[in-house]
């Protein structure tokens, strides 16, 4: 136990040292931000890679990745980020190295209406 | 006269002061945790607002109690701020205003626990019940801690007591445990941190204001910032007085640098401390602080007399 | 009666006082948090903005107790059906003018909780949302530009 | 003195998650409550019957948010069980690695907002401000803050480099003396311990007859802990203390989770430091061999136990979750009754509700 009259101001050191280091904030919203390199954000796509396998869409567990099929070989793959569980999953599920996260966060949106990303539209 | 009621040191100054203070008490304390705090204008920006809010009432509520309450509160602190000194300046000044200005001082309480008494929440009735509870603990070692001053002096007039602290020193000084006493009890009566219990978030939301939005809560909001000020004026006149070897410019400064540095008081005491229950205050009150009070009265009785 | 006459100039005390006004909303937003069925991942992450790596309060917006009190409703999670009710009465607590953030991936479309037998799915299903911040959970980073975005829109 | 009924929740500040308590007081004095759950369940059981063994394991990361590295990981432990896999050393040691982080991570959230329950606000600032360190490193760790997506059946997808290891172990060296003045603060400030002690009393026979968990049994003399009793590989090599006090009282609470946080942060180093060489997962095949299996594993908040059961699909026939806040939710009407409206709070934050876990 400490000394009667230090335990009714025991937090005062640390008041002082926090004082003295000055604030620990960032200055987000008026400083751009820099994120790790490895954070997952937003899906991004090498569609040159891309053979449209559903590999990702089979594993997503938010169901953020759609495959509408038009033929053989034509299909467009849709990524909607309102639904996107931003765990990575689809990149650890390409076979091809197609798809991944960037490093970036999606910013809002004041409307639901036309969020859904084409990631790759392929005709025929 | 008019002049010096609506605008110094009256009206208009008091607000002023009671934005600029709500300011460096939330820097402040930000600065304690390691935080930035908000801008300077972040009193003003959230008055505005409120006031341009929707007002909305509960049901079963009595519109003309609950816009009336915040209204008589406001307008008693400001009466009382009218008997402080400012510095060299005073407005109004008569043997016995102490009294009066703890009499005003002490109607925010009252209007307090009636706003949560007529309320229908139950946090409310709560809130109220607590304020209460909390001005019968803390009042009465406040009222002796005063008491002490006035008695050294031999006068109830808030200028005497300046000036008998202009020919000796400062009262803080000859009492410091009066002026401890003074400050615990200025935080009880603005229900601050470590003594907000009749507001405290985590067990009654927000006390007897949870059911006022707008107007009516910015004028409550007003009210406390503005009694703040009053409260701390009050004590640095009584404590804290001024020597009138300078000029009325220093007094001015020098008076406005005490009030902030008792401000910084309040702002390291909530800082430091847990809140306590409402039953710790009670007896922290009356087994502690209003002994301590009344030994310091009886100390000062026989110094004075 | 009579309707009253528009004038064809704006009056310019009233619109400054609008301008005034419309500043102070932009400056002071004070946010009400509601959990309609979230997994905690976003409420810690909004509950991270007010310490002091991301201090909101220089923003000027605070973390209020009370829906009377608050500007903005901050849902995080899926809509269940437990909590319908009652996200719907502390909106209409809310006194005017106040805006519905919705937070997180769930609380945007119902997330990884989609289809599940309790989930209504996104907050849009019961209330009008005006700021939709995507994550899951949102970084606080996202969260602040949500609510800068959402500020900007207030002219 | 008249009975009046006051509602918490399920939207109050003191919780952070919906959940309805309504208390029944007389004056400052609550006599009885009752408690309602469900505003947050979210049916997540029934789902996994539903998705994919993969998809599951994101799924099981949402059942709380504060802790979802460990149920991934009891997840993943049980399946890998049910395939008969042997998990490469390297992957079953970052795996440890995270859940000692989030321990931390866990301790000291939660110690924030046990203070802020109490208004002191500045313990709360600076411990979510130390906490950042920690978040700092499990986001250059797996890229999350928060949700980590580390675990996959087989192992962990994650690695790190020699620097990156001295890099968080230099984290952690700034981070030990800031938790260890939080525990002196704790432990010797006299506010909190007004605020505290002797509050939420459980006896060592109630926590037996109500089967608690974790922190809450251990902060009651209980002395058990799974990493120690019944240790899964990384566990059996490292050496650690298991902190119990006996009060059993809301400040006992804080203080052996507060000690646990300095007993992670050695544990952490010990992982660093001893880390064997090789790959982090195998690959797992996606159906799954028909069985059932009981999975468990040292949440933040206590035991937490998976049972899972395969027939031969590639989804799972049924998953059950028993969280530990469950267990130790039963013990809330005990601690309510006779005591301030104040204490609500200290009670209810002091033995760590995770509603999220509870409801699932």
């Amino acid at each position: 136990m400490a000394s009667p009259l230090r335990s009714l101001a025991y937090l005062l050191p640390q008041l002082w040292r926090a004082l003295k280091e000055g604030p620990h904030t960032v200055k987000y919203p008026f400083d751009p931000v820099e994120l790790p390199a490895g954070y997952r954000g937003r899906v991004i796509i090498r569609a040159e890679n891309c053979r449209g396998c559903s590999m990702c869409v089979r594993d997503c567990p938010a169901f953020a990745l759609e495959l509408e099929r038009e033929g053989r070989d034509a299909y467009r793959l849709i990524y909607h980020p309102e639904r996107c569980a931003y765990c990575g999953q689809c990149e650890l599920s390409c076979n091809f190295d197609a798809i991944s996260l960037s490093n970036e966060f999606v910013p809002g949106k004041p409307d639901r209406k036309d969020l859904g990303v084409v990631l790759v539209n392929k005709e025929g | 006269m008019l002049l010096k009621l609506l605008i110094f040191p009256g009206f208009l100054f008091l607000f002023l002061c009671a934005l600029f203070f709500d300011w460096v008490d939330r820097r402040m304390l930000a600065r304690f945790q390691g935080r930035v705090g908000p801008p300077w204008y972040q009193p003003v920006a959230d008055l505005i607002k409120l006031l341009a809010k929707e007002d909305i009432l509960p049901t079963g509520v009595n519109p003309l109690t609950a816009a009336v309450l915040p209204m008589v509160s406001l307008a008693a602190v400001l009466t009382a701020g009218l008997y402080i000194p400012f510095g060299a300046f005073s407005t109004a000044s008569f043997e016995g205003d102490l009294i009066v200005v703890l009499f005003l001082l002490s109607i925010p309480a009252l209007a307090y626990f009636l706003a949560g008494w007529i309320s229908t929440g139950v946090y409310s009735v709560l809130g109220g019940s607590r304020a209460l509870l909390q001005y019968f603990s803390y009042e009465v070692p406040f009222l002796m801690a005063l008491a002490g001053p006035a008695i050294l002096a031999g006068s109830w007039s808030i200028t005497h007591i300046v000036d008998y602290q202009s020919q000796t020193i400062w009262i803080a000084l000859m009492q410091p445990l009066g002026f401890v006493l003074a400050i615990i009890g200025l935080i009880g009566k603005l229900k601050r941190d470590p003594l907000d219990i009749p507001k405290a978030k985590s067990e009654v939301v927000a006390g007897s204001l949870t059911e006022f939005s707008g107007r009516k809560l910015a004028l409550w909001h007003l009210t406390m910032n503005m009694q703040t000020v009053v409260g701390i004026f009050l004590l640095v006149n009584l404590f804290m007085g001024q020597s009138s070897v300078f000029g009325p410019i220093p007094a001015f400064l020098s008076f406005g640098l005490k009030s902030v540095g008792i401000l910084l008081l309040l702002s390291t005491a909530s800082a430091l401390y847990a809140r306590l229950r409402i039953d710790q205050l009670a007896t922290l009150g009356w087994r502690v602080l209003a002994p301590l009070a009344l030994v310091q009265i009886l100390v000062a009785t026989w110094i004075g007399g | 009666m009579k309707p009253r006459m528009l004038s064809s100039t704006p009056n310019p005390l009233a619109t400054l006082t609008h301008r005034i006004v419309q500043w102070a909303r932009r400056k002071s937003p004070w946010i009400l948090h509601f959990n309609s069925g979230g997994c905690n991942g976003c409420d810690i992450e909004l509950l991270d903005l007010l310490t002091p790596r991301y201090d909101v309060e220089r923003l000027g917006i605070l973390k209020e107790a009370s829906p009377r009190h608050a500007d903005i409703l901050l849902c995080t999670g899926p809509v269940t059906r437990q909590s319908r009710d009652r996200l719907l009465r502390i909106y209409e607590q809310m006194p005017a003018p106040k805006w519905v953030v919705s937070m997180g991936s769930c609380s945007c479309s119902g997330g990884v909780f989609q289809g599940g037998h309790n989930i209504l799915g996104g907050v849009d299903q019961v209330l009008p949302v005006d700021m939709y911040i995507f994550g899951c959970p949102c970084r606080p980073e996202a969260i602040i530009d949500g609510l800068v975005r959402l500020l900007e829109q207030i002219k | 003195m008249s009975k009046i009924t006051v509602p918490i929740g399920p939207q109050h500040p003191l919780l952070k998650e919906p959940l309805a308590f309504s208390l029944t007081l007389e004056g400052e004095h609550v006599i009885e409550s009752a408690m309602r759950l469900g505003y947050v369940h979210r049916g997540i059981e029934r789902l996994s019957q539903e998705r994919t063994y993969v998809q599951n394991v994101h799924l099981f990361e949402r059942v709380c948010g504060i802790c979802s590295h460990i149920h991934t990981t009891t997840y993943c432990q049980g399946v890998e069980a049910l395939l008969g896999l042997e998990v490469p050393p390297r992957g079953l040691y970052l795996r440890a690695l995270l859940c000692e982080l989030e321990r931390i991570h866990s301790h000291l959230l939660w110690l924030g907002v046990q203070a802020r329950n109490i208004g002191f606000d500045t313990i709360f600032m600076y411990a979510w401000r130390d906490r950042e360190i920690v978040l700092d490193i499990m986001e250059d760790l797996s890229g999350g803050r928060v949700s980590h997506a580390v675990n996959i059946i087989g192992g962990v997808r994650i690695d790190l480099t020699t620097e990156h290891r001295d890099v968080i172990l230099r984290q952690l060296d700034t981070l030990e003396p800031q938790i260890e003045t939080l525990l002196d603060v704790v432990e010797n400030e006299r506010s909190f311990q007004a605020r505290t002690r002797n509050i939420g009393v459980l006896s060592l026979e109630q926590i037996r007859r109500y089967c608690v968990v974790g922190p809450v049994a251990r902060a009651s003399g209980l002395d058990m802990d799974l990493r120690r009793d019944a240790p899964t590989p990384p566990y059996d090599r490292l050496k650690f203390r298991v902190p119990v006090r006996y009060e059993g009282d809301a400040w006992a609470r804080t203080m052996v989770r507060m000690l646990e946080t300095v007993e992670s942060v050695h544990l952490c180093r010990q992982i660093l430091t001893t880390l064997p060489d090789g790959p982090t997962s195998v690959r797992a095949k996606r159906r799954v061999p028909p069985g059932e299996v009981v999975s468990r594993a040292e949440a933040p908040r206590g035991e937490v136990i998976y049972y899972i059961r395969s027939d031969g699909s590639d989804k799972p026939a049924r998953v059950k979750v028993r969280t530990p806040t469950l267990t130790n939710l039963i013990t809330l009407p005990d601690q309510l009754q006779n005591i301030s409206m104040a204490d609500v709070s200290v009670v209810l934050s002091g033995v760590d509700l995770c509603i999220a876990c509870a409801d699932r």
